[in-house]
């Protein structure tokens, strides 16, 4: 519909998508906000916008509580750890569902997305022992290898709806070429599939990094993540809005920072096969 | 840090006398310069659920626990603590409060050390009271409370004569609750074990809540907890509150609390039947069974609870600060005594009998719960009921009766009847 | 493609991926199952003992179980809805030519990128709180009583948070498959006499069915475990009210460290889990394929 | 009934003027084909007539009316898209169906249309499959039914067929002109292919960078081309154009002489060449001779087999009545 | 060096015979065209020969040598796809090395194939371009200098120019042509092109369902098809068949007379008809001719401009020497 589209009404439209935007990043909007206050300014009543006095005492009585570097240092450990060895793992798995297709392929991957409705607490206690005997407790080791059994499924789902588009004359071409399948993977498949891989590697990042109840449970102090930093804001005592919101802010800002920065890639990948 | 270093790992809870000593470790470095600290600081559930099944599970996680005095008797019976009865000289056992140490003690054994004591109590707003013309008796009834919480309640300016516990949980409401039915005679369980949410003084109890909150509470009074609740008064919007004495510093912190100047304290309610509706309970520190590094974790336990390090808390932060209600000498020195609440919170520890909490005969330990392991989880599923019929959506009648049920059920189950 | 070695290397290479998941599947599921037939209480160690199917007799008779199951039921349902039925709306409107869409876009996508907790707690205490809220100072400020969302429609509230959260996901999702839509065929249907309304039920709707089936697939396979937003919000109450599966299975085994029973809620839920993976599975291997 | 005329129509998107100020009337019941290089705004004119752009100044009278402001739908026309534009999730039956649904006529009448469509188009057997399940030849055909049931002022076409593969798309040329002929309404009609626009015109509008470049019967275009322009353009293989001395021989700037009006010899002649690369298609043969003095080979096309192969030495002879004279401009000089 | 033999080749799909067990020997040089309709295994066979697909039963030898077994990679011969399969990711230098990158050639030799592959086929201002950057031809040509550049024993090549518009084929079709003059390597070639076949092959193989039905060189297949599937598949437009009374007449089940072989005479002649359709191109003309007797309109054409159109009568004379006869199997009779 290449029909010029009147001023007024794109004005509309503007102002509508604002008002929604900003109402949908209100909450997010409203705890940096508030991070900057102090206690009492944060509960007043009529609410303060912008008028007062800005502060930052809230970070440093939250960094002196936890240290906030380690517990983000483990997060990045972690869920980059997860991502690269789920690649890893991923990769060659959905080369064979993409390109080596058999009747079980299906059947295969829909097993593989039904692993991942297993109620976690149901399960705790055995891979808690487990973890014990192996001495993988509070070990960021463990918490990586949790985290991408957990989020393999949708790796390899994702990785294999991209590899899907890739049409399998070219990776004839390079066999015909005279490519080994490791080069066949490593120089052309791979590169071919960096969107699609961009986007699994964010989304990834982005669900271990937001994992509360492995991280929170596996571990105690050397390898918590900010899952952990943030559990012990659930409810301190007295007026803690402003304090709650700066170890939010704190919490979060990280991967929305690089959610936003790579959000062309996220929203391009974002699709499961759901768009022909 | 040396070579020799070695590190602990301390669970604690994100209460502020925890955290308030995680910035005063300076002092413990400077005196044990091998050893070094990590803090694991949760919140109360959670911090529970993580030590009861890394303790129980032998996960050798932590080498300090923070753990209450439910916990205490029931893991000190299976051996899943260190023994604290080898504690140096210098740590002057013999001054911690009676009331607080026998809770901790299984056998002769000190199976962990008290940070911090605390009962129950009134807290009141002393400008509010004499308004409303009244005043508070250092011991009052329920039925002074009520009265007083019609006198205060202005909703117009958002003022609830009454704030009391609603959020479901064997330490939230239901500590409270069962706190309050001692006082009104209820018990949990008769001799043989057999609940006794069907007894006209459960019914009492629960009508006589329902209808103080209903009438006079804040609106959302089911989601409030402790810390809820704390804010609600340190903004100025609670009349009387009844909760844990360690509030009384918050609450009086002008820091924090815009009331701070205007809060008066009293002992809980009673109904005239012998008990107070008031309970006891400590935050202790203790090692479990299974850590490689004891004398390290003494070493911490040691400096943690000692009167130096309340006189450490003093120095920096002030006597109202320190922790209490563990010591006798806290309470005899003199210049705690100026602080305003001091009294009333030893007295209230005082007032409180773990081994005979209510009227009856009961065949368990404990104020506000029972110490038997089934109890977090049927305390907070009564929690939940009397929660739902503080929110309306079930009648009082409904919810014991729901209460009665399923704790039949729960110590069928496990066992206690047949 | 279809070499003998070709073959070869595709099941070589794709054994890892299945062997781990079948082992993180298996091991524990093995153990879950051996618990959920004992009398095993973490407390009460050295007293384990075969019980056959009391844990599951208890589980299954518990008034809370047929709560929760209705609770999972509807934060699924109602999740779904609103999150498809607004990814739908929003999709349509970021779709639309105006000024700013990248930023527009960034704002809608954020809620994605919070942590369960986080966003749980940031609407619980300072939007939801009746007392100290934004929105209880809105109703006041309206001269309305404040509402109560936590304690009178704890439900409703923890849907309108999980909402929240999962909003972005579907309605990117969506939005890249409008992008999608042939602009010849609507182009088409608008040469064809339909309005607006017409081409979107008759025209972009149908071609949104497969997204909106991956939506659906996806996010129920997170919702039906959703955790973290009841156990910070409303622990499940007041009464059972917010209580779902996994919250109730929460309850059992850590928070009465009933191991035997925790197990055999969490075998009764696999097996429910499995038979919506079944119905999932149906739905979308149709629509994908299609 | 069908009568479309655009006067003065100006398109630009943005500042990029697509189409300059154009005045062209097509009659009603004339199939006429627009042709063009790529990008030269071919689509765009359609899209215009059609509806789906806005013009940017100038007016489209459609059957007299004022047709400028008027939505797509409201100007009773109906198009056939490139990509078919099919709706992929409604059955054949339902695609045909659909105008008429929206337009509201009665169940009954919709079913007689439709199974009347679908018998002119050999579609019958496939009413009820989707589109998905059909192939190239069979889809184009469900979306000519699905223009043609509206019964339609004129037929818009953007390259309906190129989508297609080479033995299908002459079957669908005919296809097409028989139903011109059929229903006697208005085609206007977009291609890129000689073959296309020669055979099914009765109008050729020959369209460079949005300006009409000769608007005429395929014939006329074929026999008089205005410029060299549409010389090259139309006619395949392509005219051979020579410049230089040769040309000037001819009193003009440049000649053109189409391959089959080349008369071969191995004797004698006014070009002497050698054969480069020969193509042998049994019914021709088309040799390209590369001739001194000339830059490019020349294209020549023989009847039948001849027998002549690469290095062949020939003569070849320009039929000089079929010869094409341009001036410096390009422009045609009459005989 | 580039000798292809097929013994008794077979190739199933499961249970589907899609190549029943076929002989074929392609010999070194040797330019070979396969054609066939669409499905009839052309593909696959181009497949088997390169690896790219298991034998089922059966040998290939290249260069007397058993490949049955051997890798894609091993077997020296290289291949153009019909969608071309460049690596996208790479520009048009790395593209044409990888071959030679994965067969660990020497940095300066593979600069000098580059070099050389560029000059030849005009690359050489693209090298360092990306695919996406390039045209559908030059695109193509990239294709082609992947494939040369490993001096392979053969050049396989599957339907290389159906994506390339008409302009294009046309021109792509030479340089494939010129290059393989050039190189005198074997080549395979599919496509379903009519004009590529018969003016590329030196050798055409026209399949039907996996069968050979006949092998030869493009004027043998125009001339004398071995039977009525392969008269009716080569020639475009195609070969008129006529069945019935009028075949009996020349002694055969079915009788076939290419359009190009009628005489046209609107006096008198041996078939009387009524011109249907009529397509005028100005260097040809084709009728669309209705005969009584006759099922199908016969398709006849007539060098430059007729002007006979819709409805006129007009009579038809075939050649006789063109007349092609078939039994009741469909097999030719021999004049
Ligand atoms: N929506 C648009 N915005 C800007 N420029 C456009 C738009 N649509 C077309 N154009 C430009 O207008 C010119 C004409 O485009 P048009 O599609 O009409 O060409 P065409 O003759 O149909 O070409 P083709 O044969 O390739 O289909 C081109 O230069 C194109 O880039
Ligand atoms: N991987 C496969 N599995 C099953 N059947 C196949 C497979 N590949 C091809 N076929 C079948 O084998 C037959 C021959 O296919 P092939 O691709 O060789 O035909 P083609 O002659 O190349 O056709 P086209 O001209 O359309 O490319 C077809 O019937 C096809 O459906
Ligand atoms: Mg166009
Ligand atoms: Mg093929």
């Amino acid at each position: 519909m290449a029909r010029t589209v009147t001023t007024q009404r794109k004005l509309v439209t503007t102002v509508f998508a604002w008002a929604i935007g900003i109402a949908i990043f209100f909450p997010i909007l409203w705890t940096i906000l508030t991070s900057f206050k102090s206690e009492a300014v944060a509960i007043a009543d009529p609410p303060v916008w912008f008028n007062f006095d800005w502060t930052l005492e809230n970070y440093a009585t939250v960094q002196e509580r936890s240290n906030y570097f380690r517990h983000f240092m483990n997060s990045v450990i972690i869920s980059v750890g997860s991502t690269v060895l789920g690649l890893i793992i991923a990769v060659p798995a959905a080369w064979s569902m993409a390109f080596v297709p058999s009747k079980r392929t299906k059947d295969i991957l829909m097993w593989m997305l039904s692993t991942k409705m297993l109620p976690p607490v149901g399960v705790l206690v055995p891979i808690y022992l487990l973890f014990r005997n192996l001495g993988l407790l509070d070990t960021q080791v463990g918490l990586i290898i949790v985290l991408t059994l957990i989020n393999l499924p949708i790796i390899v789902w994702m990785l294999y709806t991209y590899f899907k588009e890739i049409p399998g004359e070219i990776l004839e071409a390079a066999r015909m070429d005279g490519a080994t399948l490791r080069s066949e993977i490593i120089h052309v498949l791979t590169p071919m599939a960096i969107p699609g891989m961009a986007s699994t590697v964010l989304l990834n990042i982005i669900l271990a990094w937001n994992e509360a109840f492995w991280t929170l449970n596996l571990t105690a102090a050397k390898s918590a993540p900010l899952t952990a930093f943030i559990a012990s804001y659930s409810s301190p005592e007295g007026l803690f809005y402003a304090k709650l919101s700066a170890a939010s802010t704190m919490a979060i800002a990280p991967i929305l920072i690089m959610g936003w920065f790579s959000q062309k890639q996220l929203v391009r990948g974002l699709t499961f096969g759901a768009v022909k | 840090t040396g070579a020799t270093s070695e590190t602990i790992t301390v669970a604690t809870v994100n209460n502020g006398d925890m955290i308030r000593m995680q910035g005063l470790m300076d002092d413990f470095y400077a005196k044990h310069p091998d050893i070094e600290v990590e803090w694991v600081t949760l919140e109360e559930n959670v911090l529970r659920q993580r030590v009861t099944q890394d303790v129980a599970t032998k996960g050798g996680q932590f080498d300090v626990m923070t753990i209450g005095t439910y916990e205490v008797p029931i893991w000190g019976e299976r051996g899943w603590l260190m023994s604290l009865n080898d504690m140096p000289e210098s740590y002057d056992v013999d001054d911690l409060l009676p009331a607080i140490r026998d809770g901790l003690t299984v056998e002769g054994e000190l199976y962990a050390a008290p940070f911090y004591g605390e009962s129950s109590m009134v807290m009141y707003r002393t400008d509010l009271m004499e308004a409303a013309g009244l005043e508070m008796p250092d011991a009052p009834t329920w039925s002074f409370i009520k009265e007083a919480a019609a006198a205060m309640t202005d909703e117009e300016n958002e003022i609830y004569g009454i704030c009391l516990r609603g959020k479901a949980g064997w330490g939230e409401n239901m500590a409270f609750l069962t706190a309050m039915s001692n006082s009104y005679g209820a018990r949990w369980f008769d001799m043989d074990w057999k609940p006794q949410f069907d007894s006209e003084a459960w019914a009492n109890t629960l009508n006589d809540y329902l209808e103080l909150m209903n009438s006079y509470g804040p609106p959302g009074a089911s989601g409030n907890g402790f810390n809820e609740n704390l804010a609600l008064f340190q903004t100025g919007k609670c009349g009387m509150w009844i909760d844990a004495t360690v509030a009384a510093s918050f609450v009086t912190n002008p820091k924090d609390s815009s009331v701070a100047d205007k809060v008066g304290f009293a002992l809980a309610p009673d109904n005239g039947l012998g008990p107070r509706g008031n309970w006891l309970w400590a935050w202790n520190l203790g090692i479990p069974a299974g850590t490689k590094k004891v004398d390290a974790a003494k070493a911490f336990v040691e400096w943690a609870t000692s009167k130096e390090y309340t006189a450490l808390v003093a120095g920096k932060e002030g006597w109202a600060n320190v922790p209490p209600g563990t010591r006798k000498s806290l309470y005899e020195n003199p210049e705690y005594q100026d602080v305003p609440f001091a009294k009333m919170t030893l007295e209230s520890i005082l007032a409180a009998n773990p081994k005979k909490p209510t009227v009856d005969e009961v065949p368990y330990v404990g104020v506000q719960f029972v110490a038997i392991p089934e109890f977090q989880g049927l305390g907070t599923a009564v929690g939940q009921q009397f929660s739902a019929a503080l929110a309306g959506q079930i009648s009082a009648e409904q919810a014991l009766e729901n209460a009665q049920k399923l704790t039949e059920r729960e110590m069928m189950k496990a066992g206690y009847i047949k | 493609m279809a070499t003998k070695h070709s073959r070869m290397s595709a099941r070589l290479m794709i054994s890892p991926a299945v062997l781990l998941l079948l082992g993180w599947m298996l091991i524990p599921l093995s153990m879950t199952l051996y618990f959920s037939f004992l009398r095993y209480n973490l407390l009460m160690p050295g007293m384990e003992e075969f019980t056959g199917l009391t844990n599951y007799r208890y589980f299954l008779t518990d008034p809370a179980f047929f709560a929760a199951l209705w609770n999972t039921i509807a934060l699924v349902l109602g999740v779904l809805a609103v999150t498809v039925v607004g990814g739908i709306l929003l999709a349509l409107l970021l779709d639309q030519p105006f000024f700013g869409q990248g930023i527009v876009r960034i704002l809608v996508i954020a809620p994605f990128f919070v942590m369960p907790t986080v966003s749980a707690l940031v609407w619980k205490n300072m939007f939801m709180n009746p007392v100290n809220g934004l929105f209880a100072h809105a109703a006041k400020a309206l001269g309305l009583q404040p509402f109560d969302f936590l304690s009178s429609a704890p439900l409703a509230s923890i849907i309108g948070i999980v909402s929240w959260q999962w909003l972005p996901f579907a309605t990117l999702i969506l939005l890249t498959a409008l992008q999608s839509l042939d602009q010849e065929q609507l182009e088409a249907s608008e040469m064809d006499g339909a309005p607006w309304i017409k081409r979107f039920w008759y025209i972009m709707l149908p071609h949104l069915a497969r997204s909106i089936t991956v939506v659906i697939l996806i996010q129920t396979i997170f919702l039906l475990s959703v955790f973290a937003e009841i156990l910070v919000t409303t622990n499940g109450g007041p009464g059972t009210a917010s209580t779902n599966l996994t919250y109730l299975i929460y309850m059992q085994s850590l928070l009465q460290f009933d191991v035997g029973g925790g197990s055999a809620g969490g075998v009764v839920a696999i097996i429910l889990a499995n038979i919506v993976a079944i119905f999932l599975m149906r739905m979308i291997g149709k629509n994908l394929d299609a | 009934m069908g009568r479309i005329t655009l006067d003065k129509v100006r398109k630009a998107f943005g500042d990029v003027e697509v189409i300059p100020p154009l005045d062209l009337t097509i009659e009603d019941g004339e199939f006429v084909v627009f042709v063009g290089p790529s990008g030269c705004g071919k689509s765009t004119l359609l899209r215009l007539i059609a509806g789906l752009e806005d013009v940017s100044d100038g007016q489209i009278r459609i059957d007299r009316q004022d047709a400028t402001n008027l939505p797509p739908a409201k100007r009773g026309l109906a198009m056939v898209f490139q990509s078919y534009a099919l709706y992929p999730h409604m059955s054949v039956r339902k695609n045909i169906a659909f105008p008429m649904k929206m337009a509201g006529l009665s169940q009954e009448e919709q079913e007689r249309r439709i199974e009347a469509a679908a018998k002119a188009l050999n579609l019958t057997d496939y009413l009820d499959r989707k589109p998905g399940q059909l192939s190239g030849g069979q889809r184009q055909r469900v979306a000519i039914g699905r223009a043609i049931v509206r019964e339609p002022a004129a037929f818009l076409f953007d390259e309906p067929l190129s989508n297609l593969d080479a033995a299908l798309r002459v079957g669908m040329r005919l296809e097409i002109s028989e139903l011109h002929k059929r229903l006697a309404t208005t085609m206007v009609y977009v291609t890129h292919d000689q073959v296309e626009a020669m055979t099914m015109a009765d109008k050729i509008v020959v369209l460079r960078a949005g300006h009409i470049e000769q608007v005429g019967s395929p014939l006329e275009l074929y026999n008089t081309p205005r410029n060299v322009f549409v010389a090259g353009f139309i006619g395949s293989p392509k005219m051979n154009l020579i410049t230089g001395p040769e040309a000037e021989k001819h009193g003009a700037t440049t000649i053109g002489i189409r391959p089959e009006h080349l008369e071969v010899s191995t004797g004698s002649g006014e070009w002497k060449g050698v054969i480069g690369v020969s193509e042998h298609l049994g019914s021709d043969t088309f040799f390209h001779v590369n001739i001194e003095g000339f830059g490019e080979p020349l294209t020549v096309r023989a009847s039948g087999e001849v027998s002549l192969t690469y290095g062949d030495t020939i003569w070849l002879t320009p039929n000089a009545s079929n010869l094409h004279r341009f001036d410096a401009e390009g422009l045609r000089i009459a005989d």
